[in-house]
């Protein structure tokens, strides 16, 4: 948008659209290098690449939430077990049967559905919890946020006869296309895919976000709140807006956790498993959801296919992550592929370090 | 009225003050730092969970292989604890504000950064104690064993008292964890009140710009405050460990964020509010338990942080707006 | 990004290395079955391979692989390592003895607390490696329930010697089988204990893990049955401060508690509650059959607990091959073995069985259908039982024994059905 | 005289036991530049809070246009016409000057969540009717040449002026001005008048705390003194400027009596 004003000489033009060029070609290839990947790996590495993804849905989310608006939800896991448990539950695996559970409708059908549905159930628990909290300064913000994680976990862990308590939802079913009749079942390929799709479409619509008035008024918000109400920027509602698109990413990635594991417990959904995602969003660059995605591959993706080959290093996985969160906030604090914003700043200060775009 | 509420209050009510007496002694600590800082420091809780590992790693050493002969040997030895407890606490603490905060500091970074990097000397600090120690609980050798020393159901006068408080017992660590929570968070206050560094504390405080305009060090005075929580929080994981007699690197979590609540309900920044934020989070818990299921403590602990802070953000005693 | 792209490629490729190289002479393995004339450059090449691992090789025998699948660093893998250690004797000596038509190859891969979203993968990579013809697991009842599945799809034997959630025999998994009595026969267990010992008035409380809550529950339905007044029935979070639980406790007052969980818990709640006063019957499950629990309790508090465990006392046995298993035991690791290592033994022990079975023409039999199959049809005579198994996969002779903590020592008392 | 554009009334604010703002009455035009001086303390920002809604007066009341105000949010306050900018600058740093801009702009645009992700008609009007009007806005204040240049980047004075730029986005009816001078050079406040001026030239009646006399006094055609959270006086600069009350609140008791021996 704001590329349509020239200000510099035409040879800056001339290169930003050059680097454009390589940038949109670079994408292509990584698109390219992402939807053949599977078919080159082992099973190990296929599930991997599911947990990659699966990760990457969680912090592109949570980069909305953290990165663009800069509110600390320390209890985002939470709205990942509530998607995972809405398909638990309504698809009849659980203790509740619901009416059409059984129906061979609902077996085609059900996982597409609620994969909508949970949308807009997330943006509703989000909004719930959100309107109280979202009133609270940052450090504030992000105590209570762990503390609603918390009791959504200890809650699932205690509901019996609707969430299976501790033994959780076992034999959740898999997807299945409908009219084809194709059934996921185990294979890890099709849940890529399906994940890809979502991620290609979580990516289009936050990208359109942030670059539409809403972007600005989140951005406005993590810079300086009181200025951005100032300047007529509502908030709460932006903020609530925030959190929503945050709980329906993290919904949509736990509707495929438990389907594709077709198994959920509370245990998945600890405290420390949001510290994860938010370890992602940090290192990638917060704002930055190229940042994200790359985060997320960093944290998720690089341990599990170390441990491969050395799994005694997964001993050192939380200790690392530590250091890491400590080190990007004193020496790199825009991550490591800062946002769009961030990057021009260093551009213009001539930083030669422009980091990680493709250059090959 | 369920029993929770009538026969079960008193010993309830007793055994929450022993719970609530630790969260307050950490809870002294957050709410210094918060005080001076307006930061919430996440990695309290490891501080406190040093202490504890400092505690362990004395009192494994000074207790002799047949296990202490005497009671007065078992206090010597705690005693002994208490120094390595409480400098590593200290020491911790420093070292977190020197490597965490204080680089930040310096480039004026938002509080998020703050915060994240809080979390993130969490997890370090933790999880070095696990890659050290291993993941399991570490059990300390007996020095005071812990024994019931009052049993209102069983003394000369129990006859006349209601049955609902016959029940009550009370044991030797709940009254020094209590009596030694009292005693901090008076030393504390007083230390604030009359010093020199305590008025500086009070200074920046209040405005920090100001204060430094005035002539004080406000590197300084954050690194005195970070010491005093430290300490206090390694007196506190002291504390802990010898009252349940064991540690191990995840022992800080739990305990932390039940203290940052109490600091809050006491409301932060405000000292004595975090004995009595402290004291009452624990009988709230314990009495909640009783009432609804212990499967519910924390719920519980959680629910109270979240409506104070929306509707009474400045705590039971505090003057400073949460929000 | 190029970088990034760079770093993944990289990492794809080991992690599909890895995959390939085993797949290669695992593929050689797998074809033994239709063409044994492919035979001899794989099994030349794994030999070549293995011998690099310090295995004492009979020369030009084929490796093949026994996966073991468990939680081996995190919190509760004091339960877990013991089983494991069994393994690796039990493959040891077997390829000691020398009279199998294969090389067999412990490989252990850690499932860190026995978490059910890390297993899929750790389960990929066993299902993926050609040359492993069992799996030998899982641990914990929860990483097995979210792998049993995937196991069965790829006609891999699933075989537990230490998870005990009854459900798991029946989820319908073709190559599932349970080397040990499940909590239904424990829960009922301990109830049993509590009524002979004239208990009335009774409290169940569970850790709400998988295995806590579902001993706990299987443990409430038996004192239903048995017409006992259950006076508190209550679950915990993990912590350190059990006073809230010791208060609603002692508030209840009950004659016997039956704690479901697993030991680091129980060592805190069983002392908490002694120490405030609680002079009732403590009892917890084999969870908390972890040593040296009397010490951790303390020698005062842990008097007179009790413990039910589908694992009699390996060390107690006077069994010949027992006390063998127990020198040998004692011999590598340094210790006596602890809980469920006489059942690692006999289950990795039946696995090799199978093994041997498939192999007796040639190690081109030995295929994972067959060691499935074979397995199935066991009727090998254990250390610990006969291991047959039902239609289910479930052992069929398991039996609970009880145990009492004596000066800070697990004692047996016997088998429960003979109070 | 036109119909008043603001007119605060009795407005009273109240810090725990201290009365920051107590009963000050202010009316303005249309089309005037208002001064409101008084020294340090005196309670100006707390007034300007009260009017933006940041704070909620605890007595009075403010009418825009004869409309009530009081207890409305700041970002409504903003969309019903009156704009501000801060003592201290509170620029969003990360963002470029143009989006400073545009993030004003937005408080009159409606196209919503929707419109954006499917990218609607509505939304891209919005997009590129804010980014040719930021840049006319950064023209009109003299900076559109840093259009692309982060906020944080630029110099103390353009700062000052992207504030202004960023205000005026919004489309106010009236523009608070809270010490827009402070930190400037002589020739910057002389280039600060102009731009003053030219904003009420351009039908945006301003509200002006300031400490410079030389500003006030350039621009201003009345001022109002608080002292003490009070208003003690009110008038064209140049009487005031031999006002004893307004001598007193500014260099004390001992000044005034100066003033009269001289």
């Amino acid at each position: 948008m704001n590329t349509a004003v020239s200000t510099d000489g035409g040879t800056r033009n001339g290169n930003a659209r050059q680097r454009r060029m390589v940038v949109n070609a670079g994408l292509v290839l990584l698109t390219l290098f992402c939807v053949v990947i599977p078919h080159f790996v082992s099973l190990a590495a296929q599930e991997i690449l599911v947990l990659i993804a699966i990760f990457s849905l969680l912090a592109l989310g949570l980069n909305v939430v953290v990165g663009f608006a800069g509110l600390l939800d320390l209890g985002y896991i939470a709205f990942y077990a509530t998607g995972a448990y809405t398909w638990g539950i309504l698809s009849g695996a659980g203790p509740i049967k619901p009416p059409f559970a059984g129906t061979d409708f609902w077996a085609e059908w059900g996982f597409w559905i609620i994969l909508l549905v949970v949308l807009a159930v997330n943006m509703c628990i989000g909004t719930m919890l959100g309107s109280p909290t979202l009133r609270l300064r940052g450090d504030y913000l992000a105590i209570v946020t762990l503390g609603f994680g918390e009791i959504v976990r200890i809650v699932a862990n205690n509901l019996d006869g609707v969430t299976g308590a501790a033994l959780g939802i076992s034999r959740i079913p898999h997807p299945r296309i409908p009219i084809i009749g194709y059934d996921f079942g185990l294979d890890p390929v099709p849940y890529y895919y399906l994940l890809l799709l979502l991620l290609v479409a979580g990516i289009i619509v936050i990208t359109r976000l942030d670059h539409s008035r809403i972007g600005r008024a989140w951005i406005a918000i993590r810079e300086d709140e009181v200025a951005a109400e100032a300047m007529g920027v509502p908030t709460l509602r932006m903020k609530l807006l925030a959190f929503a698109i945050g709980a329906t990413t993290a919904g949509v990635a736990g509707v495929v956790f438990a389907s594709k594991s077709n198994f959920v417990s509370p245990a998945s959904f600890d405290v420390f498993a949001s510290f994860l995602v938010l370890c992602a969003v940090v290192l990638g660059g917060m704002g930055s959801i190229p940042g994200s995605l790359a985060g997320a591959f960093v944290i998720v993706g690089v341990p599990s296919f170390l441990q491969l080959r050395f799994p005694e290093l997964d001993e050192y996985r939380y200790w690392t992550f530590g250091i890491i969160l400590v080190a990007m906030m004193i020496f790199r604090p825009q991550g490591l592929i800062p946002s769009k914003r961030r990057e021009a700043e260093l551009a213009l200060e001539g930083d030669p370090d422009i980091p990680a775009e493709p250059a090959a | 009225m369920p029993d929770c509420l009538t026969s079960e209050l008193p010993f309830r009510l007793a055994g929450g003050l022993s719970t609530g007496a630790v969260y307050a002694m950490i809870a002294l600590g957050y709410t210094l730092v918060y005080g001076v800082l307006q930061l919430i420091n996440f990695a309290h809780s490891e501080v406190f969970m040093l202490g504890a590992l400092g505690a362990f790693l004395t009192v494994s050493r000074l207790v002799p292989d047949g296990g202490v002969t005497s009671e007065a040997q078992g206090i010597l030895i705690l005693l002994a604890a208490a120094v390595p407890a409480v400098l590593l606490g200290g020491l911790a603490a420093v070292a977190l504000e020197r490597v965490a905060y204080r680089p930040l500091r310096r480039r004026n970074a938002p509080r998020l950064a703050y915060l994240i990097s809080a979390i993130g000397a969490s997890l370090f600090l933790s999880n070095s104690v696990r890659i050290w120690r291993g993941p399991n609980f570490e059990t300390l050798p007996r020095t005071i064993q812990s024994r019931i020393v009052l049993d209102l159901g069983n003394t000369f006068f129990s006859g006349i008292l209601p049955e609902s408080v016959q029940r009550v017992r009370i044991q030797n660590r709940d009254i020094i964890v209590f009596l030694v929570a009292m005693a901090a968070m008076i030393a504390v206050d007083q230390f604030i009140n009359r010093s020199r560094t305590g008025r500086g504390i009070r200074a920046v405080a209040q405005d920090s710009e100001t204060a430094g305009l005035m002539g004080v060090n406000i590197n300084k005075v954050i690194t005195v405050t970070f010491i005093i929580g430290g300490l206090l929080a390694g007196a506190a994981g002291l504390l802990f460990a010898w009252s349940f007699g064991v540690t191990r690197f995840q022992i800080g979590f739990l305990p932390g964020v039940k203290a940052f609540t109490a600091a809050v309900l006491g409301g932060i920044g405000n000292i004595r509010g975090a004995l009595l934020g402290g004291l009452l989070l624990g009988v709230f818990e314990n009495v909640a338990a009783g009432c609804f299921g212990v499967q519910w403590r924390d719920v519980v602990a959680f629910l109270i942080l979240v409506l104070v802070l929306l509707f009474r953000p400045t705590g039971l005693m505090g003057d400073r707006e949460a929000t | 990004m190029s970088l990034l792209v760079l770093v993944m490629l990289v990492l794809a490729a080991c992690g599909d290395g890895g995959g390939d190289a085993d797949g290669d002479n695992g593929g050689g393995t797998e074809a033994l079955g239709c063409d044994p004339s492919t035979l001899e450059p794989a099994a030349l090449e794994a030999d070549a391979e293995a011998s690099g691992n310090g295995y004492r090789l009979a020369q030009a025998k084929p490796n093949v692989t026994i996966g073991v699948f468990g939680d081996r660093t995190g919190e509760n893998s004091n339960i877990i390592i013991p089983s494991h250690n069994a393994m690796e004797l039990a493959i040891e000596q077997a390829n000691e003895a020398g009279d199998l038509p294969v090389n067999l190859v412990f490989k252990p891969l850690d499932n860190r607390n026995g978490a059910a979203d890390t297993a899929p993968a750790i389960a990929q990579q066993f299902i993926g490696d050609d040359s492993v013809v069992a799996v030998l697991g899982g641990g914990f009842s929860g990483e097995t329930g979210a792998t049993g599945q995937l196991f069965s799809e790829a006609g891999l034997l699933f075989f537990s010697a230490s998870a005990t959630r009854p459900d798991l025999t029946d989820q319908g998994w073709d190559t599932f089988y349970r080397g040990l009595a499940n909590d239904n026969d424990q829960g009922a267990a301990i109830i049993e204990v509590f009524e002979h010992l004239d208990c009335d008035r009774i409290a169940i409380i569970d850790d709400k893990t998988q295995y806590g809550a579902g001993l706990g529950n299987v443990a409430s339905a038996a004192a239903e049955d048995a017409d006992m007044d259950v006076v508190l029935d209550e679950s915990i979070e993990p912590t350190t401060d059990y006073t809230a639980l010791v208060d609603s406790v002692i508030a209840a007052d009950p004659e016997a508690l039956f704690y479901s969980g697993y030991a680091a818990q129980f060592q805190l709640v069983a002392r908490q509650l002694r120490e405030k006063g609680y002079e009732g019957i403590i009892a917890s499950g084999d969870g908390s059959k972890e040593e040296p629990i009397g010490e951790k309790i303390g020698e005062q508090e842990a008097e007179n607990v009790l413990l039910t465990c589908p694992c009699p006392d390996i060390n107690l046995s006077d069994d010949e091959d027992a006390q063998a298993f127990v020198e040998a035991y004692e011999e590598k690791f340094d210790e006596r073995p602890g809980i469920y290592a006489a059942e690692g033994y006999d289950v990795a022990n039946t696995t090799i069985e199978a093994i041997r079975e498939c192999g007796a023409d040639g190690a081109a039999g030995v295929t994972r259908e067959c060691v499935v199959n074979n397995v199935g049809d066991s009727e090998y005579e254990g250390i610990t039982k006969t291991m047959s198994f039902d239609d289910n996969g479930q052992v069929e002779t398991g039996t609970v024994s009880l145990f009492i903590i004596k000066d800070a020592v697990v004692r047996e008392v016997g088998p429960v059905d003979a109070l | 005289m036109a119909e008043a554009l603001l007119s605060a009334g009795k407005v009273t604010k109240v810090f725990g036991g201290l009365t920051a703002v107590r009963e000050v009455d202010l009316t303005i035009s249309p089309g005037e530049i208002r001064g409101l001086i008084g020294p340090n303390g005196a309670g100006k920002t707390t007034f300007f809070n009260c009017i933006t809604g940041v704070y909620k007066p605890d007595g009075g009341e403010v009418l825009l246009e004869g409309r009530r105000l009081n207890g409305l949010k700041p970002h409504k306050i903003t969309r019903a016409g009156i704009a501000r900018t801060f003592q201290q600058i509170r620029l969003f740093g990360e963002m470029t000057a143009l989006e400073n801009v545009e993030v004003g702009l937005d408080a009159r645009h409606r196209a919503g969540a929707i419109s954006a992700i499917f990218n609607l008609p509505a939304h891209r009007r919005d997009n590129k009717e804010g980014s040719a009007e930021g840049l006319r806005l950064l023209r009109f204040v003299g900076i559109d040449r840093y259009a692309n240049e982060p906020a944080r980047n630029l110099s103390y004075g353009d700062q000052r002026r992207l504030e202004i730029a960023r205000a005026l986005g919004t489309k106010p009816k009236l523009l608070l001005l809270d010490e827009p001078a402070a930190g400037m050079n002589p020739k910057e406040k002389e280039g600060l008048m102009e731009l003053i001026r030219k904003i009420r030239d351009s039908e945006v009646t301003i509200l002006l705390i300031e400490h410079d006399m030389k500003v006030v006094m350039g621009v201003c055609e009345r001022v109002a003194v608080l002292d003490h959270g009070e208003k003690i006086a009110e008038g064209p600069p140049e009487q005031l400027q031999k006002d004893p009350r307004v001598i007193e609140a500014y260099l004390g008791r001992g000044a005034v009596e100066d003033a009269a021996g001289a």
